[in-house]
């Protein structure tokens, strides 16, 4: 199969679903937006003696929620067209209880006496926190919109036997990226998560 | 190849340079005045001066230099490595302050 | 496109008269071989300097001209000529003039006459880097790195004058250069290709050169910066890097520099010069491996996307030179991170060259053998960084010999394994004869063995705590005496190894003198510059027409094809 | 012929190399602080990058002994599987978490020192080493590298704190199980505080202060070397650092004169 | 038939066997020279910051340092201010001249060209005037009568590097000028040399609007 993409006598371009380009991009420009705040964090930490944060275990339970949901909209993806919506849902869920937790774990913080513009490691905490929120709100508002369509399909093939997604069906596309942001954003957290807790 | 791409035969009205000439002129006297005025404070000061330059620059490269019509294959080209020498910068800089605040905390006298 | 159109069609003027032909030539070709042997001239130099390095701690006090003055001038000089000097300029200007107007299939460079300035300048940047040999004071003995303050105060280490004034004007008339090149070498690739020739079929010599230019291109200039900031320091006395000091009992009117500014902006440089040396060197070894196992290489797509991934992350990891230097503490998470995320792309091309080998029919010829070798160094010496990256465990030996030996196996001698390599597979196309295959397994075995005899223990020492740039070990109880073996046997077999460098030069001269008469395409490649109508092939290298691309560089061994391989010009399947 | 001895001679840099790592012959000093974590850290990368190193040098040398050219071979063509690249990207970057991981939390600890330590100032300068500690009442007094010009520490001498403090330009004495911080100084140029067996590391950079520290847990002399190239005399910067029981210690700080009895107004 | 993704227009760019960027090698090479030029200018401004944050010495206020007496009153940063105009017109009058060579308009390009250069020329004119007055009021750039030595060194670094930009700009146009004045360009046919001067000419434009705004105004 590579030999024949390889040596096709004409020089145009190779096909590439634009659709999986412009996420990797947005990616992209997410990643180096938090790499440039993070950077920022540690930058800032080093000129300042107080870097006392408490660290909450619930964001531990977080974590754990993210990954749950991360894993669930994952076997969505891949799993059959039957069973998708059911787990479709759940991930979702879990990732609304992770904001809901992430909104207790602040005021945890502020009742512990941490505001935002307590010391550096706090503002950068609640910062970093909630940009990473919005950033999964976004993902949410994706999920839903891709929620109305697993439902649909789901049901069409519900009475059938245990199908899988076609393979290239624009809905698959729409699973497989959803859930790789998700990824993308479980990561990010967990690295949030390592440096705060290192550094303070 | 599209023709209206290929560079060298774009035909610009000279009403929009006179334009960018004239948005040149008014956002470097605007950042002038920021600094004469001493506007504060000074956060705001040291943000306007920064977007109006940033502003002014993309103005230049993009019209003066015509980026704009280029191709986005250039565009990404010549754009995007730049964000390496935006990280080149917060660290520089993180240093500079860093050295500071030690010789403060360390020596009492900046 | 006026300029394209004439280019292609036109034949070039041949040049007449000898000046013109091989002194101030234009020729793509001619220029690659004149930086070649300016810069393995220049590299033997490095070579000598090392030997008498090694002679003093193989045998300290018995060579009484060395002194712990001129032991760092030669350690500084080792160091300069060999990074920048030898295996920058000979893997841009060597193999990158020479493969990318022949491997995309055209004429020459966008820009011969800034080619050829590009080397002349190159020149007269080696001739102000030997010329500090001879002024008061010698040259500067303050390590390639130049770290300030120590580099520029007067009295505070050798050459601190003009030594070291003299190397800054030196690296920048190398940066002028450079840039010349650079620009060639990128505006080539990316507007010269021959017809069918995109770039996902540019064989991977060409990606790492091109990679390496774009990295150059924009390292380079952090160097210049740095430079120049450094010679103000000291020609006039600025306080860019120097804080208030005081040297031997003297106090210096400088207040308020910061020596760790200028160790940003050089790293902001040396590390991307790292890959600038190390991936052209990638992209030869792969294209050798290749060819001679007579196999496609294995996920080009990966080879490709993960010399772009190293290049672009290489900018931003340079601190991890720093761990120990005291910056901002809070820096080291962000570069550790980034930096062992480097490791990947690094392990990708490790794994798809091992994979590219197996189930090959392996000829091991001699460039095969130092692609090979090229393979088992840069695991080791990669592997070795993992240590160097991990902020941590970098702590303890940061500025050991472990270090030394780390980037001497992964930047020094993988390098010059490449360009070992390289320059034994692409001898017969550049003079038309053949070199000696007994002599050139030779002097592999000699220098592969050597090299591992010679840096090997080095991380050994390293773990035991042994300083680097140390004149003399004399004297510290904790070294064990094992310490003083080791040194005499490192020192001899790196006197036998850098002989042994005399039988490849014999060699090539010998190949190139009496050497049998080349087929036009010995190793039976694929790549275009196999397919010139003569060999070597002339000034404008493709005679009336340029040739067509009809496929990738590594059609090698196609289950139902006549031959096991096809050239890229080929245009039937079979 | 050339394929056997390649891979005859790769098999014995791996079994060459694992012998040379298990005989601990050329391994790290034996540790005297507390930073066993340190240690701890270099065992997992040498693990995690030794496998790696012997699992794929044995691929290499299988490779050349079994696929050399010989007569009639014919190389298998297949050029790209997805799976298997993903999945080396995927073994790599576990194996890059298992060892980076660890490291980071170490370092963390590497750089905030704890609150009770005994803070000692040393100074660097071409090409011997000055030691500073706080008197009777636990504090070091001021210092500006301006001062330098007046006195050869660059200690503030008016200030009052300073009086009691002990500046020593003999060996680094250090009383056992206590933390201690040093903090860095140099005058000139760039050194780096280096006692092998404590493993800490840093560079004195002249014009600011940073800092390390450690615990020194076993009683002993070492020496102290600097690790960062300081000019000619770099080779001989040497100093000892006596690690000995806070009783001797604190019975040999008080033999020591202080400031005001050794620096002239 | 819509106009492409700007996405799929890259991949289109990159993809194919045409050159990358669908331009002569000369525009090219100049967009990839000043690609290089920006990072040695970024390096420069990085190194800048970097020197003036750890600087130990108060850092003199700019508009002090560079302001002009008329008549009594004193007009901070006035000749600053003037400087940046100029650079600015020239930048406007290159544009117009780069216009002129697409209509291939040889008086008009030649003559916008000539005063692109009279107004580089008056630009590194002041620069000289600038350097000269500091000079007399004992500014080194190893020590200065306002602060931190870093202050002069910095000023002189960037401006003279500026500068040097400025003049080799001027003899470059000058060139161009002559070039297109004695019909070189017609006869080729082609006013290309003009566009790539041009966007040299922008470059050191787009330069001064950050030192201007990050070493005099901040």
């Amino acid at each position: 199969m590579s030999a024949q993409t390889f040596t096709e006598a004409n020089g145009s371009h190779p096909e590439l679903p634009a659709t999986k380009l412009a996420l990797w991009l947005f990616l992209a420009v997410a990643t180096m937006l938090f790499a440039m705040l993070l950077s920022a964090y540690l930058v800032r930490l080093g000129f300042s003696e107080e870097h006392a944060l408490p660290k909450p275990n619930l964001l531990w339970f977080n974590t754990l929620l993210l990954v749950f949901s991360s894993l669930a909209l994952e076997r969505a993806s891949r799993g059959t067209a039957r069973r998708a919506p059911a787990l479709w849902l759940v991930g979702g869920a879990l990732a609304v209880l992770f904001l809901i937790g992430q909104l207790f774990a602040w005021s945890e913080l502020a009742q512990a006496g941490y505001f935002l513009a307590t010391n550096p490691a706090s503002s950068f905490f609640y910062l970093l926190t909630a940009l990473h929120g919005m950033h999964l709100l976004g993902g949410l508002v994706a999920w839903t919109r891709t929620a109305s369509c697993v439902i649909q399909e789901g049901r069409g093939e519900s009475r059938g036997e245990a199908v899988r997604f076609a393979p290239a069906s624009s809905t698959r596309v729409k699973l497989e990226l959803c859930a790789f942001y998700w990824h993308f954003l479980l990561a990010v957290w967990v690295v949030i998560l390592i440096l705060v807790w290192m550094t303070t | 190849m599209e023709k209206e791409h290929v560079s060298g035969e774009q035909h610009h009205p000279i009403r929009v340079y006179l334009v960018v000439w004239g948005a040149l002129f008014i956002l470097s006297a605007l950042s002038y005045f920021l600094d004469y005025f001493d506007i504060h404070p000074l956060w705001l000061q040291r943000f306007l001066i920064t977007a109006f330059a940033l502003i002014k620059a993309a103005l230049i490269a993009n019209y003066f230099m015509h980026l704009r019509f280029e191709r986005p294959a250039l565009v990404y080209a010549i754009v995007l490595p730049l964000v390496l020498l935006v990280v080149l910068a917060i660290f520089t800089m993180g240093e500079g302050d860093y050295v500071a605040w030690v010789r403060q905390f360390f020596f009492g006298s900046k | 496109m006026p300029h394209a159109a004439s280019h292609t069609t036109e034949e070039h003027h041949e040049p007449t008269g000898f000046w013109s032909r091989y002194i101030f030539s234009q020729d793509h070709k001619v220029i690659a071989i004149q930086y070649t042997i300016t810069a393995l001239v220049v590299g033997f130099v490095g070579l000598f300097l090392s030997w008498l390095m090694r002679l003093q701690l193989g045998f300290p006090g018995e060579f009484n001209f060395i002194n712990p003055n001129n032991y760092l001038q030669f350690m500084t000089q080792h160091g300069m000529i060999m990074v920048v000097y030898l295996l920058t300029a000979i893997l841009l200007g060597g193999f990158g003039n020479y493969l990318i107007p022949l491997m995309i299939g055209t004429r020459d460079m966008a820009f011969p006459f800034l080619n050829m300035l590009s080397y002349w300048i190159y020149l007269v940047s080696v001739i102000l880097l030997l010329a500090a040999f001879f002024v008061p004071g010698g040259p500067t003995g303050a390590g390639w790195t130049l770290y300030p303050p120590q580099s520029v105060l007067p009295n505070a280490s050798p050459g601190a004058d003009w030594g070291i004034r003299l190397l800054i004007l030196s690296l920048a008339v190398f940066v002028a250069s450079g840039t010349m090149g650079g620009l060639n070498y990128v505006t080539t690739v990316l507007q010269l290709r021959t017809r069918g020739m995109t770039l996902m079929r540019m064989p991977l010599s060409v990606w790492g050169i091109f990679i390496a230019s774009i990295l150059a291109l924009l390292a380079f200039p952090a160097l210049f910066v740095g430079g120049v900031m450094l010679l103000l320091d000291s020609l006039f006395g600025t306080s860019f890097f120097i804080p208030v000091v005081n040297v031997l009992g003297q106090q210096l009117g400088r207040e308020g520099g910061n020596p760790i500014l200028f160790q940003h902006l050089f790293w902001y440089f040396g590390h991307p010069e790292v890959y600038i040396v190390i991936l052209p060197a990638m992209g030869i070894v792969s294209d050798l491996l290749s060819t001679h196992a007579r196999k496609p290489i294995f996920g080009y797509k990966a080879m490709v996307i993960s010399i772009a991934a190293i290049a672009a992350i290489g900018f931003i990891v340079w601190a991890h030179h720093m761990f120990v230097s005291g910056m901002n503490p809070y820096f080291g998470f962000w570069f550790a991170i980034a930096t062992v995320i480097i490791a990947i792309p690094s392990a990708v091309k490790t794994y798809n060259w091992l994979l590219t080998l197996w189930k090959g029919n392996l000829h091991l010829n001699t460039p095969m053998l130092f692609a090979l070798g090229f393979v088992s160094t840069f695991i080791i010496g990669g592997l070795t960084g993992l240590f160097l990256g991990n902020v941590i465990a970098d702590v303890p030996l940061h500025d050991t010999y472990f270090v030394t030996g780390h980037f001497h196996l992964v930047m020094g001698v993988s390098a010059i394994f490449g360009i070992f390599g390289g320059l034994y597979h692409w001898f017969p196309k550049a003079v038309g004869r053949m070199y000696s295959e007994a002599l050139g397994k030779l002097h592999f075995w000699v220098t592969f063995v050597g090299s591992y005899l010679i840096f090997f223990p080095m991380f050994g020492e390293g773990f035991l705590g042994l300083p680097r740039r140390y004149f003399s070990f004399k004297g510290i109880e904790s070294f064990s005496p094992i310490i003083h073996d080791l040194n005499v046997f490192i020192t001899i077999v790196a006197l036998a190894v850098g002989a042994a460098q005399l039988l490849f030069v014999f060699n090539l001269i010998w190949g190139a003198w009496k050497g049998r008469k080349a087929e036009a395409n010995p190793w039976r490649a694929t790549t275009l510059e196999w397919q010139t109508p003569t060999t070597p092939p002339p000034h404008g290298n493709w005679g009336a027409q340029l040739p067509v691309v009809h496929r990738w560089p590594y059609d090698y061994s196609l289950p139902d094809a006549p031959q096991d391989y096809i050239p890229q010009t080929t245009s039937q399947r079979s | 012929m050339q394929g056997i001895l390649l891979a005859i001679v790769l098999v014995l840099l791996v079994i060459g190399a694992v012998v040379l790592t298990m005989s601990g012959a050329l391994w790290l000093p034996t540790l005297a602080s507390n930073w066993g974590a340190i240690d701890n850290m270099l065992v997992i990368t040498l693990i995690v990058t030794g496998i790696a190193f012997v699992v794929l040098n044995l691929i290499l040398a299988y490779i050349v002994f079994r696929y050399r050219a010989r007569d009639g071979q014919k190389a298998a063509f297949f050029a790209e599987n997805h799976r298997l690249e993903r999945n080396l990207i995927l073994v790599t970057a576990l194996g890059i978490i298992v060892m980076l991981g660890p490291g980071l939390f170490v370092y963390s600890e590497f750089i905030h020192p704890p609150q009770n330590a005994l803070v000692i100032e040393v100074l660097g300068q071409q090409w011997r080493w000055s030691f500073r500690y706080p008197g009777t009442d636990g504090k070091l007094g001021r210092t500006d590298p301006k001062l330098f010009a007046q006195n050869a520490v660059g200690i503030d001498i008016t200030d009052p704190v300073a009086q009691d403090d002990v500046v020593v330009h003999g060996p680094l004495h250090l009383p056992l199980n206590r933390p201690i911080i040093i903090k860095l100084r140099s005058k000139d140029v760039l050194h780096s505080f280096y006692v092998p067996e404590f493993r800490a590391k840093m560079d004195a950079v002249p014009g600011m202060v940073t800092r390390l520290w450690f615990t020194p847990t076993k009683t002993g002399t070492f020496d102290l070397l600097c690790a960062e190239l300081c000019g000619t005399a770099h080779f001989q910067m040497r100093s000892k650092v006596i690690v000995e029981s806070p009783e001797e210690f604190e019975r040999w700080l008080q033999a020591q004169p202080t400031v005001a009895q050794t620096i002239k107004k | 038939m819509e106009k492409p993704s700007t996405l799929r227009e890259i991949i289109t760019d990159w993809a194919s066997d045409q050159p990358t960027f669908r331009m002569s090698w000369g525009k090219a090479m100049m967009w990839i020279f000043l690609l290089s030029d920006a990072f040695i200018f970024g390096s420069f401004l990085a190194a800048y910051a970097g020197a003036r944050l750890a600087a130990t010495g108060p850092w003199p206020a700019a508009e002090k340092v560079f302001a002009l007496h008329i008549g009594h009153t004193e007009v901070p940063l006035l000749l600053i201010a003037i400087m940046t105009f100029v650079l600015i017109s020239s930048s406007g009058t290159m544009a117009l001249a780069v216009t002129y060579g697409y209509q291939k308009n040889r008086t008009k390009t030649g003559l916008f060209l000539m005063l692109t250069v009279l107004l580089g020329l008056t630009f590194v004119g002041m620069q000289v005037f600038e350097w000269t007055k500091l000079i007399h009021e004992g500014f080194r750039p190893w020590e200065n009568p306002m602060g931190a030595p870093q202050f002069g060194a910095s000023f002189f670094m960037l401006t003279g590097f500026h500068g040097m930009h400025v003049t080799a700009g001027v003899i470059y146009l000058l060139i161009v000028a002559i070039k297109a004045l004695r019909g070189v360009y017609d006869r080729l046919g082609d006013y290309q040399n003009v566009e790539i001067a041009g966007l040299y000419w922008h470059f050191v434009d787009l330069v001064w609007v950050f030192i201007f705004a990050f070493f005099y105004l901040l």
